[in-house]
């Protein structure tokens, strides 16, 4: 089968749904924020596609620049988070962190 | 004197007792003697109502003086147009013979009261209260319209109450009160259900106007079932007030009051009221509801009747006469010897008065003690009360010579000739059957009380006849109980003045068809009649008069034999002793008992309202002294299992489901924080599934 | 590609004056800070004075409606129009009251070697909530999305010591991360679908070519969920109590009010911009029939405010139910868009300044009692009514206001919101929200009946409430009470704003 | 089968494979690693689509920036001798149902669109168009992003500095 | 006189007292208690200058000419509004013969109140200022014109009562409160809701000929003035008047309070505090009939003579229901309040006659409970200041320690029994025969007359329990009543026997405006059906 859109597609929302997955079933942090960056890269990889096959043009490109550019900011600031949340509760398993409740 | 004159006066009449009440109650504390005030407007009362009932029955003798203003403006109602409430004061025969009546009493028991009332803490308080009670009694009688009689009727009600529970640190004296005063009520929502058909009707209270709207053929819901309903309803007020059956209960009880207010408001009084709304409303009521009230007057007359035969309390003994009395009275009505029955209203209320006052005069004497099988042999030690007493006796009993012989030889004479014309023979039966056992009873209480030797010893010694203050109205109501005063002939009492030309039967106003045939009008209906016609026997057919006739000289001679009977029965049985009393009552336990116990009727309303759940209740009534009870218990006691369960229902059913609302909300709180678990990956969990879901639904 | 002149920035830098002057400030706060290492008292009312040249800038171009780097033949990437400048007066308004609750918080000072930081972040925040209500490009939606969760995920975690700050900001991060990768997923899918990025330009090519299809709703979904993670809605709501309690209580309250309006601006504009067909005479809008957004937000919105009520019932927590109540207030709002009309939208406007004084006041009042009392946990509030009468009878009146009674202001949001709702014929609807009303007020007035009604034996002595304060709260409290009676000027800006550029 | 499909396939499989023992493997350290092999793929797929400069990018921001800032974060955050660096799972179960559904859901949708789908030649370079989009069309996005980045350093660096 | 606005002064003076008390240091308790009664007795005065000034010929109801002392200006103007109109409320103020009686009994009653309140001593100034607020807001019910301004009455006065109930009331007061709270703002939530339906149904016609959306309540009364498509509009075949009248009837009943909403009402009574009880039964529950009579009635006449009916049959099961419930009641105070159920039963049934007698009845009740029950709180307010309790079981007798006190009882007893002579037969008596009059609720009427049988019953028999009889020797220090609770009673006890002599006096004020309301009722019937086919 010729490899078209929809192989890309297939990978992005393997990725997408791995990431989510990731999110929500490991303790620690550090590994949950792994999860975020598989999400933004699926994302890319749509935008890239679509713009791709689609004639879109480059803007899909420049989306995926930016986006490329706010998960290092957010990684960054995530990872800060982290290292406080260490020092504070001597742990980084999210699951442990839940003082905050109803 | 003029016409206005005679209005300014009957207001005077009525507002003077008011103004004695409103005095007395709040100069109460401070003046010691006010109640001299209070006496000193009762004789100018009585003094106004001599010569109104003068002037009235001498110069204006047929024609009513009626005066009316309007209480309430409506204004211009959509539909009925102008509505007006107008109060007024209807002075008619009848309504100055019985203000004559009621001031003359009441002032005979205000005298009689100062000796018998003295060292009372609230001496004041007492006048005061008899000041209202003669206010509402005679704004009764003077009114001209349903509503105000409804007032006063209230307001009578409402001084009663006062009056019985006058002794209200007594537990059973306040019990009586309410009772009187709700048993009262009761027979009050039939009259307020007469009231509102009437009105709703004829939209005006005033009873000359509803009689002129009956006789143009205007009937409530154009129906003449409807007419008898509302007279029924009306009458059951008189049922209520007037203490019959079966709503008689409340009397006996009464007799926790003072002795002296039991002469004034349940001998001459305040139970004639029912009488004189019967009376009053007489043109309305059709040969249904005059059957009703025959009825209802027979059970009234012969119940009691058997039921004093058995009593010791010398007040019971009265009380239960009393009904009695006045359920002939009523039966005169149903039956429709009108004449004979207001006469006989005024008669009793003389001779009952005396009794009660000289049963007052006994009591007072021995210290506040009632049971006659403690006394006796007082007829040496009080003699002057003994002689009143035995005049009533008689009286009561229809010995010839007395104003009772005349007024109930003439209810007799007409329930006899009412059988004769209708076939209902048994209210004539049951009126001679009542008039021995009247005569037993009475002459029962007389020997028991003062024939014989004392029995108790020490109290008999303490006897002492009364003061002046006391013994006086005795006397003036002994004289009132001769025939003298009504009829030169002592035999027949229709040579008087009071029954030749002061009571006059009313013109009926109801369709012809309705009445009973002696009844029947050869006047034709639909023109406007005046409430008094000019002729007065327009009211009865010839062979009315002519069945009268025949049965007076028969009803006179078997009421004589049988007045007669009961009076040497009683003193076979107790003066002489020929027979053993208690052997007798033995071998006849269960009607003694029946009568001991005024004849069950908690049982039977248990058995009618509450049924099987109350067996238990029944079988320990039956050692319950206050069995008398029963009626308003079985019936009270219903009420307030109802009321128990309704005050349940309202917490545990109402309130809870409210509650419940509330739980609820909280619980579903409660869900919504179970999600709340402080897990950020939970959420997200929770995120992913809502997405799928929201998904699923706007797919 | 053509080229576009250099005429084309200045001309769209002409109309983004108000975001410049904030990125000024911001510059400026960090130059200053740096300089002025040691006294940091002066921070704040820089800020201040930026931020009312800011407001000065947006009055100025008020009714000004029109496309700022417009890169082709009406398609630009910002859009300046009244609607957008109301949410910017807004979000200016509130921030200005929000650095002054700075001021006096407890929480605040305790950080004050980081006080510089503190305000470039929320500068931060500022510069991102202007782009979310005025861009027109999913883009820079995303972008501005993200400076604001930036600045916020840090000023949430600010307060060094308190455990309960870093785990907000964790949760918040975590949770904005994700969900606004799955926006960014429905970016892309939406971008893949229609091949722009920009709102407008969708619409016109969705009207064009009448997409219709799942992918379509599923896309608008997934952009729906960043949405609804900022305005707490459910179910996206799950951070909200946590980070609000977790929070220093001036971040709080500013979410609770700025970043929810921003979020709300973003959502009307969204699915007006993107969805529109035309819109009626009387205002109402009609859709194109791809995304029944009537349904999901009438299904969103009860949800939100039933979930948001009764959860509140349990909590202990001043600021924790004042999150929840936040949640349920978010449903009422929602129902404004519901109803799918310029009215609705008033309505919305209208409750959003009622809303932002009467929270922003509650939670001053908070404050200052925390501050006091060192708790914020309703318990400890007992006998408050004769230790602190004015706190009590203002957070009374908070409250009261909250709860949507009359004679306060938030009646008279309610009262928008209802009557859009029948106007618009969605009795059932009001009806639902109605009853929310009545179960919202068994919660604010437990409040209050610890204030007033309960006793409590020890520490009875009253507590003075500084002049300043005083007359802060004075302020707060005085549009409450004065738009509960007279609100035609209320109505009036309202009304004025809620032209959208374009239709 | 040409060259370009097995090399898609290739990427493809690195992509998948190691983005899956990313969020399964218990050892943090060796998650990280194979997140770089992911995103090593997804530049491959990058380069497979055409976006050399965006996969250049990728390489130098998420393999050279985010992976190390990741990795630091693992070696601040967890002794690295201790044996704890292992972290396990939790809610596989209803993360799983709920992954499950909504990937399905996607995916189902993702292939049952019908995508614009114009063939078109691979663009030789692409470097000029990005920057020139960025300094005209998104130059207020690539702007605000400057900022954005100021504002993330800030940030960071006040969270961290606690 | 004619300019001054006499309505906004009764309606406002109790808030400039609120802010002026505010002002006074808290420890000056008898000074804010001062200002309070001085406030009150200016209400008092100007109720009176009111009574003196009335017209007597004019009707009201719903012909904006013939409502007196009215003050009309334009409020709220928001035009622009292209789709939805103009918004426009009116500051409209005015009484007819229906709310001139109930103005003057909140004016009373509250100046009894203010008296009854003198032995508070818990936090004062507060109490006083929830005090005056609550005046304004029942005082403000009476004269608004405007729904939304009668709205924003009607919500005014929710907050501080629950304040008065929670803070100075009894043991379980918390409860009590938040139970009058929740379930009068659950009533309040519908009036809100078909306010604003019939503002969207109802447009006037203002001066310069433009038709705009309208609360005005006088408005809504005439049919002509409804357009086409509102969805409470006569004239729309699909309309919700129907449910809507429910909905507002609802409202008004929580308020009234009618079964089965009631059950807040004996819980609060029971822990409010003696004042509070006597506003509440006084005067509160009297918004809610007035509010029917108001509103239900005259706006939605059609809706209104299909359900009389039910109306009447909730009115009889008011009566009964109440009563039976008073006849449980172990504590004094529930007695009354369950008492005050039952006697609101009788407006009930009485408005459901549409007859002027009938209507007359009604609103005259309502002035006579207010005074009645009023007065059997302050009752059980003086035992309670002076035992501690109000079980009744607990006494006994204390008519010999309280000779006048007993008498006053008497006299409130008796008028509630609805004694002739005193005000309460009065009205009573015209409910029955107006009800009765009704061919449609006759037999309904008949049942409700046991009412006053009942009513006889649990009165007479508290008043034997607790004042005939033995006294108790616990009770023999008991004093007999102080000053100031004469000048609590006496007033009471004069208007009780005027108005029972002389019903007129009150009865004027309102024929006028009663028979234009029969009238009104009875033209909309062929009014309506002519609109729309029903």
């Amino acid at each position: 089968m010729q490899v078209g859109l929809n192989h890309f597609l297939v990978i992005s929302t393997a990725l997408f749904s791995l990431g989510i997955f990731g999110i929500v079933t490991r303790r620690n942090a550090v590994m949950v924020l792994m999860g975020i960056e598989l999400i933004l890269n699926s994302a890319n990889i749509n935008f890239i596609a679509f713009a791709r096959f689609g004639n879109f043009g480059l803007q899909g490109q420049v989306m995926a620049l930016f986006v490329i550019i706010l998960a290092a900011a957010e990684a960054a600031i995530a990872l800060a988070i982290v290292l406080n949340i260490y020092k504070t509760f001597s742990t980084v398993n999210v699951d442990e962190i839940d003082t905050l409740k109803d | 004197m003029t016409e206005p004159l005679m209005i300014n006066l009957a207001l005077m009449i009525l507002l003077l007792p008011l103004l004695g009440f409103v005095v007395s109650l709040f100069l109460g504390k401070r003046i010691k003697a006010i109640y001299i005030f209070e006496l000193f407007i009762i004789i100018l009362t009585f003094a106004g109502a001599v010569t109104l009932a003068f002037v009235k029955l001498n110069y204006y003798q047929n024609t009513d003086i009626v005066s009316q203003f309007t209480w309430i403006n409506f204004g211009n109602i959509p539909l009925l147009g102008q509505t007006n409430i107008d109060l007024g004061i209807l002075i008619d025969n009848i309504a100055v013979l019985m203000i004559f009546v009621v001031t003359l009493i009441s002032m005979l028991v205000h005298i009689f009261s100062i000796a018998y009332m003295k060292g009372d803490k609230l001496y004041n308080r007492y006048f005061a209260y008899l000041g209202i009670f003669t206010f509402s009694m005679t704004g009764i009688v003077f009114t001209h319209n349903m509503l105000m009689i409804y007032i006063f009727w209230e307001l009578v009600g409402l001084s009663s109450y006062l009056l019985i529970g006058f002794w209200f640190e007594k537990k059973s004296a306040s019990d009586a009160g309410k009772k009187a005063f709700i048993v009262n009520r009761v027979g009050d929502l039939g009259m307020l259900a007469g009231i509102l058909i009437l009105y709703t009707t004829y939209h005006t209270f005033t009873f000359s106007q509803i009689f002129a709207q009956i006789s143009a053929g205007h009937l409530p819901f154009n129906s003449e079932f409807w007419l008898t309903v509302t007279g029924i309803l009306i009458f059951c007020g008189a049922i209520g007030k007037s203490a019959q059956f079966p709503l008689h209960v409340w009397l006996p009880d009464a007799m926790e009051g003072p002795t002296p207010v039991s002469a004034l408001i349940h001998a001459a009084t305040m139970v004639a009221a029912g009488v004189f709304l019967i009376v009053r409303v007489y043109p309305l009521l059709t040969s249904g509801a005059l059957l009703f009230i025959a009825i209802i007057g027979m059970l009234s007359a012969f119940i009691p009747a058997t039921i004093a035969l058995t009593q010791n309390d010398i007040k019971k003994v009265l009380a239960y006469s009393t009904i009695s009395q006045l359920g002939y009275m009523v039966m005169g009505l149903g039956v429709g010897a009108y004449k004979f029955a207001f006469f006989h209203l005024i008669t009793h209320a003389f001779f009952k008065a005396l009794l009660f006052l000289g049963s007052g005069s006994v009591i007072h004497a021995m210290h506040h003690e009632q049971d006659i099988t403690k006394m006796g042999g007082l007829r040496k030690k009080m003699p002057l009360t003994y002689a009143t007493f035995l005049i009533a006796s008689l009286a009561i009993s229809g010995i010839p010579l007395t104003s009772g012989f005349l007024s109930k030889d003439g209810i007799l004479q007409g329930s006899f000739a009412f059988g004769s014309l209708t076939g209902y023979w048994i209210f004539g039966f049951v009126g001679f059957l009542v008039a021995l056992l009247t005569a037993f009873y009475m002459f029962r209480l007389l020997i028991l009380t003062f024939h014989g030797k004392p029995r108790d010893q020490h109290k008999y010694d303490h006897a002492h006849e009364s003061s002046f203050s006391m013994a006086m109205p005795l006397v003036v109501l002994a004289a009132l109980s001769i025939f003298i005063w009504y009829t030169p002939n002592p035999f027949n009492p229709e040579q008087g003045a009071i029954l030749t030309n002061w009571i006059k039967a009313p013109q009926l106003v109801t369709p012809q068809d309705t009445r009973y045939n002696f009844m029947k009008s050869d006047v034709p209906s639909g023109s406007v009649i005046k409430t008094v016609p000019e002729n007065s026997e327009i009211m009865y057919s010839e062979n009315y008069t002519e069945a009268l006739h025949q049965a007076h000289i028969p009803a006179m001679l078997l009421s004589l034999v049988l007045a007669g009977l009961g009076i040497l029965i009683a003193f076979i049985f107790y003066q002489w002793k020929k027979v053993d009393v208690d052997k007798l009552t033995n071998s006849i336990k269960p009607l003694y008992n029946l009568s001991y116990n005024k004849w069950y009727f908690d049982e039977m309303y248990d058995a009618i309202f509450v049924g099987g759940t109350l067996m238990l209740s029944r079988f320990l009534s039956w050692f319950d002294l206050t069995i008398i009870d029963g009626i308003v218990n079985g019936s009270a006691s219903l009420t307030r299992a109802l009321s128990i369960f309704t005050g349940k229902f309202d917490n545990v059913v109402v309130d809870g489901f409210v509650n419940f609302v509330a739980y609820l909300s909280g619980f579903v709180g409660l869900i919504f924080r179970r999600f709340q678990t402080g897990k950020v990956q939970t959420y997200i969990v929770f995120v992913v599934f809502s997405i799928v879901i929201l998904l699923f639904i706007f797919k | 590609m053509n080229t576009i002149s250099l005429q084309y920035l200045v001309d769209g830098l002409k109309l983004i004056k108000p975001e410049i002057a904030v990125t000024i400030t911001l510059v400026l706060i960090v130059i200053v800070d740096l300089i002025m290492n040691k006294n940091k008292r002066y921070l704040p009312y820089i800020f201040i004075g930026g931020l009312v040249v800011t407001l000065y800038f947006i009055v100025v171009q008020f009714s000004t409606s029109s496309f700022a780097f417009e890169f082709s033949k009406n398609l630009g990437m910002v859009i300046v129009d009244p609607f957008g400048n109301f949410f910017k007066i807004l979000i200016a308004g509130s921030s200005i009251i929000v650095i002054l609750f700075s001021v006096i918080s407890n929480e605040i000072k305790e950080g004050v070697d980081r006080q510089g930081e503190y305000y470039v972040l929320m500068a931060g925040m500022i510069l991102g909530m202007f782009f979310m209500v005025s861009s027109a490009d999913l883009i820079l939606i995303y972008v501005s999305i993200e400076l604001l969760s930036l600045s916020s995920y840090v000023l949430a975690g600010f307060s060094k010591h308190a455990l309960r700050n870093s785990e907000a900001s964790l949760k918040y991060v975590i949770y904005g991360g994700i969900s606004s990768g799955i926006m960014l997923f429905g970016i892309s899918i939406l971008y893949g679908l229609t091949g722009s990025t920009n709102l407008y330009e969708i619409n016109s090519l969705v009207q064009a070519s009448q997409v219709h299809g799942f992918t379509f709703v599923l896309s608008g979904l997934l952009i729906f969920v960043a949405i609804g993670f900022k305005i707490s809605a459910a179910p996206f709501h799950f951070w909200t109590p946590d980070v609000y309690e977790g929070a220093p209580i001036p971040i709080t309250a500013y979410l609770s009010i700025a970043s929810k309006a921003a979020g709300f601006a973003l959502l009307i504009r969204f699915v007006k911009i993107t969805f529109i067909q035309s819109v009626d005479p009387n205002g109402f809008w009609h859709l194109l029939n791809i995304i029944d957004w009537k349904t999901f937000i009438i299904i969103i919105s009860i949800l939100t405010m039933t979930l948001g009520n009764f959860a509140a019932i349990w909590q202990n927590n001043m600021k924790r139910l004042l999150a929840y109540s936040s949640i349920a207030h978010a449903g009422y709002l929602l129902l404004g868009l519901a109803v799918l009309s310029n009215e609705g939208i008033a309505a919305i406007l209208i409750y959003f300044v009622v809303y932002g004084f009467m929270n922003l006041g509650a939670f001053l009042v908070v404050m200052i009692i925390s501050n006091k009392l060192g708790t914020e946990e309703i318990d400890d509030y007992d006998g408050l009514g004769s230790r602190a009468p004015f706190l009590s009878v203002a957070l009374a009146i908070f409250l009261v206001s909250l709860t949507g009674l009359p004679p306060t202001a938030g009646f008279i949001g309610k009262l928008y919101l209802f009557l859009a709702l029948v106007d618009a014929k969605m009795i059932a609807v009001a009806v639902i929200a109605l009853l929310n009303t009545v179960v919202s007020l068994y919660y604010y007035v437990r409040v209050l009946k610890h204030i007033f009604l309960n006793e409590k034996a020890e520490g009875t002595a009253e507590f003075a409430t500084s002049v300043s304060s005083v007359v802060f709260i004075a302020l707060m409290l005085t549009p409450v009470l004065i738009f509960g009676i007279y609100f035609t000027p209320l109505v009036d800006f309202a009304k004025s704003s809620i032209a959208l550029m374009g239709f | 089968m040409n060259i370009y499909d097995i090399i898609f396939y290739l990427f493809a499989a690195i992509t998948i494979l190691s983005a899956f023992f990313v969020v399964t493997t218990r050892n943090i350290v060796y998650s990280a690693y194979y997140l770089l092999f992911t995103f090593f793929g997804v530049a491959g797929i990058y380069v497979l689509l055409g976006a050399d400069f965006i996969a250049i990018v990728q390489l130098i921001v998420y393999v050279g920036g985010i992976l190390i800032l990741l990795l630091f974060g693992v070696m601040l955050t967890n002794k690295i001798t201790n044996v704890e660096i292992r972290s396990g799972s939790i809610q596989i179960v209803p993360a799983a149902v709920g992954v499950a559904l909504f990937a399905g859901i996607v995916m189902a949708s993702m292939l049952n669109t019908k995508w614009k789908n114009i063939e078109t030649a691979m663009p030789s370079a692409t470097t000029q168009g990005i920057g020139l989009l960025l300094i005209q069309q998104y130059a207020v996005v690539f702007e605000l992003l400057g900022i954005l980045l100021l504002v993330a350093l800030i940030g960071a660096a006040s969270m961290a500095r606690k | 006189m004619t300019y001054f606005p006499i309505l906004s002064f009764i309606t406002f003076l109790p808030i400039l007292g609120m802010i002026f008390i505010l002002f006074i240091p808290k420890n000056q308790a008898t000074m804010i208690k001062s200002v309070t009664l001085l406030i009150t007795s200016a209400q008092v005065i100007a109720a009176l200058f009111i009574l003196h000034y009335y017209n007597y010929s004019l009707g009201g109801i719903n012909d904006p000419n013939s409502f007196q002392f009215m003050e009309k200006f334009r409020w709220i103007d928001i035009s622009g509004f292209s789709w939805i109109g103009r918004i426009k409320i009116d500051y409209f103020l005015g009484i007819d013969g229906i709310s001139v009686p109930l103005v003057l009994l909140t004016a009373i009653i509250t100046f009894i109140a203010t008296l009854s309140s003198w032995t508070i001593d818990k936090q004062v100034k507060g109490y006083f200022a929830l005090f005056l607020l609550l005046d304004t807001g029942m005082m403000g019910v009476f004269v608004a014109l405007d729904f939304f301004l009668f709205y924003i009455f009607w919500e005014l006065m929710l907050l501080p009562m629950y304040f008065l109930i929670g803070i100075w009331g009894g043991k379980r007061r918390e409860y009590a409160a938040i139970k009058f709270f929740l379930y009068t703002l659950f009533g309040s939530i519908f009036i809100l809701l078909v306010m604003i339906g019939l503002y969207f149904s109802t447009s006037e016609t203002l001066a310069d000929g433009t038709k705009v959306f309208t609360f005005n309540m006088l408005a809504m009364m005439n049919p002509h003035n409804y357009n086409q498509f509102g969805i409470l509009s006569p004239l729309n075949p699909n309309n919700l008047r129907f449910i809507a009248y429910i909905f507002l009837f609802i409202g008004f009943a929580i308020k009234i309070p009618m079964f089965p909403f009631h059950t807040w009402l004996p819980d609060a009574h029971v822990e409010a505090p003696t004042a509070i009880s006597v506003i509440l039964a006084g005067v509160l529950l009297k918004m809610g009939t007035y509010g029917i009579l108001r509103v239900c009635f005259p706006i939605f006449p059609e809706i209104t003579r299909q359900l009389v009916w039910y109306i009447a049959l909730f009115g009889m099961i008011n009566i009964i229901y109440g009563a039976l419930c008073a006849m449980a009641q172990k504590d004094f105070k529930k007695l009354i309040a369950y008492s005050s159920i039952s006697h609101m039963g009788f407006v009930l049934l009485g408005m459901a006659s549409l007859n002027s007698l009938g209507i007359s009845g009604a609103v005259f009740q309502m002035f006579n409970h207010g005074t009645i029950t009023a007065m059997l709180f302050l009752i059980v307010g003086v035992i309670y200041d002076r035992a501690h309790t109000r079980e009744i079981d607990a006494f006994g007798g204390l008519m010999t320690q309280m000779p006048v006190y007993g008498g006053f009882v008497t006299l409130a007893f008796f008028a509630a029994i609805g004694l002739p002579g005193l005000s309460g037969f009065v009205s009573e008596s015209f409910i029955f025969l107006g009800s009765f009059g009704f061919g449609l609720i006759r037999v309904l009427t008949i049942v409700s007359t046991l009412g006053i049988l009942l009513g006889a019953g649990y009165m007479l028999w508290t008043l034997q329990r607790v004042f005939l009889g033995t006294l108790k020797e616990k009770w023999s220090s008991l004093k007999d009543l102080t000053f100031r609770e004469y000048a609590m009673f006496i007033p009471l006890s004069l208007i009780i026997i005027f108005l029972g002599v002389y019903p007129s006096a009150m009865l004027n004020l309102m024929n006028t405006s009663v028979n234009s309301m029969v009238k009104f009722m009875a033209d909309a019937k062929v009014m309506y059906s002519s609109l729309s086919g029903f």
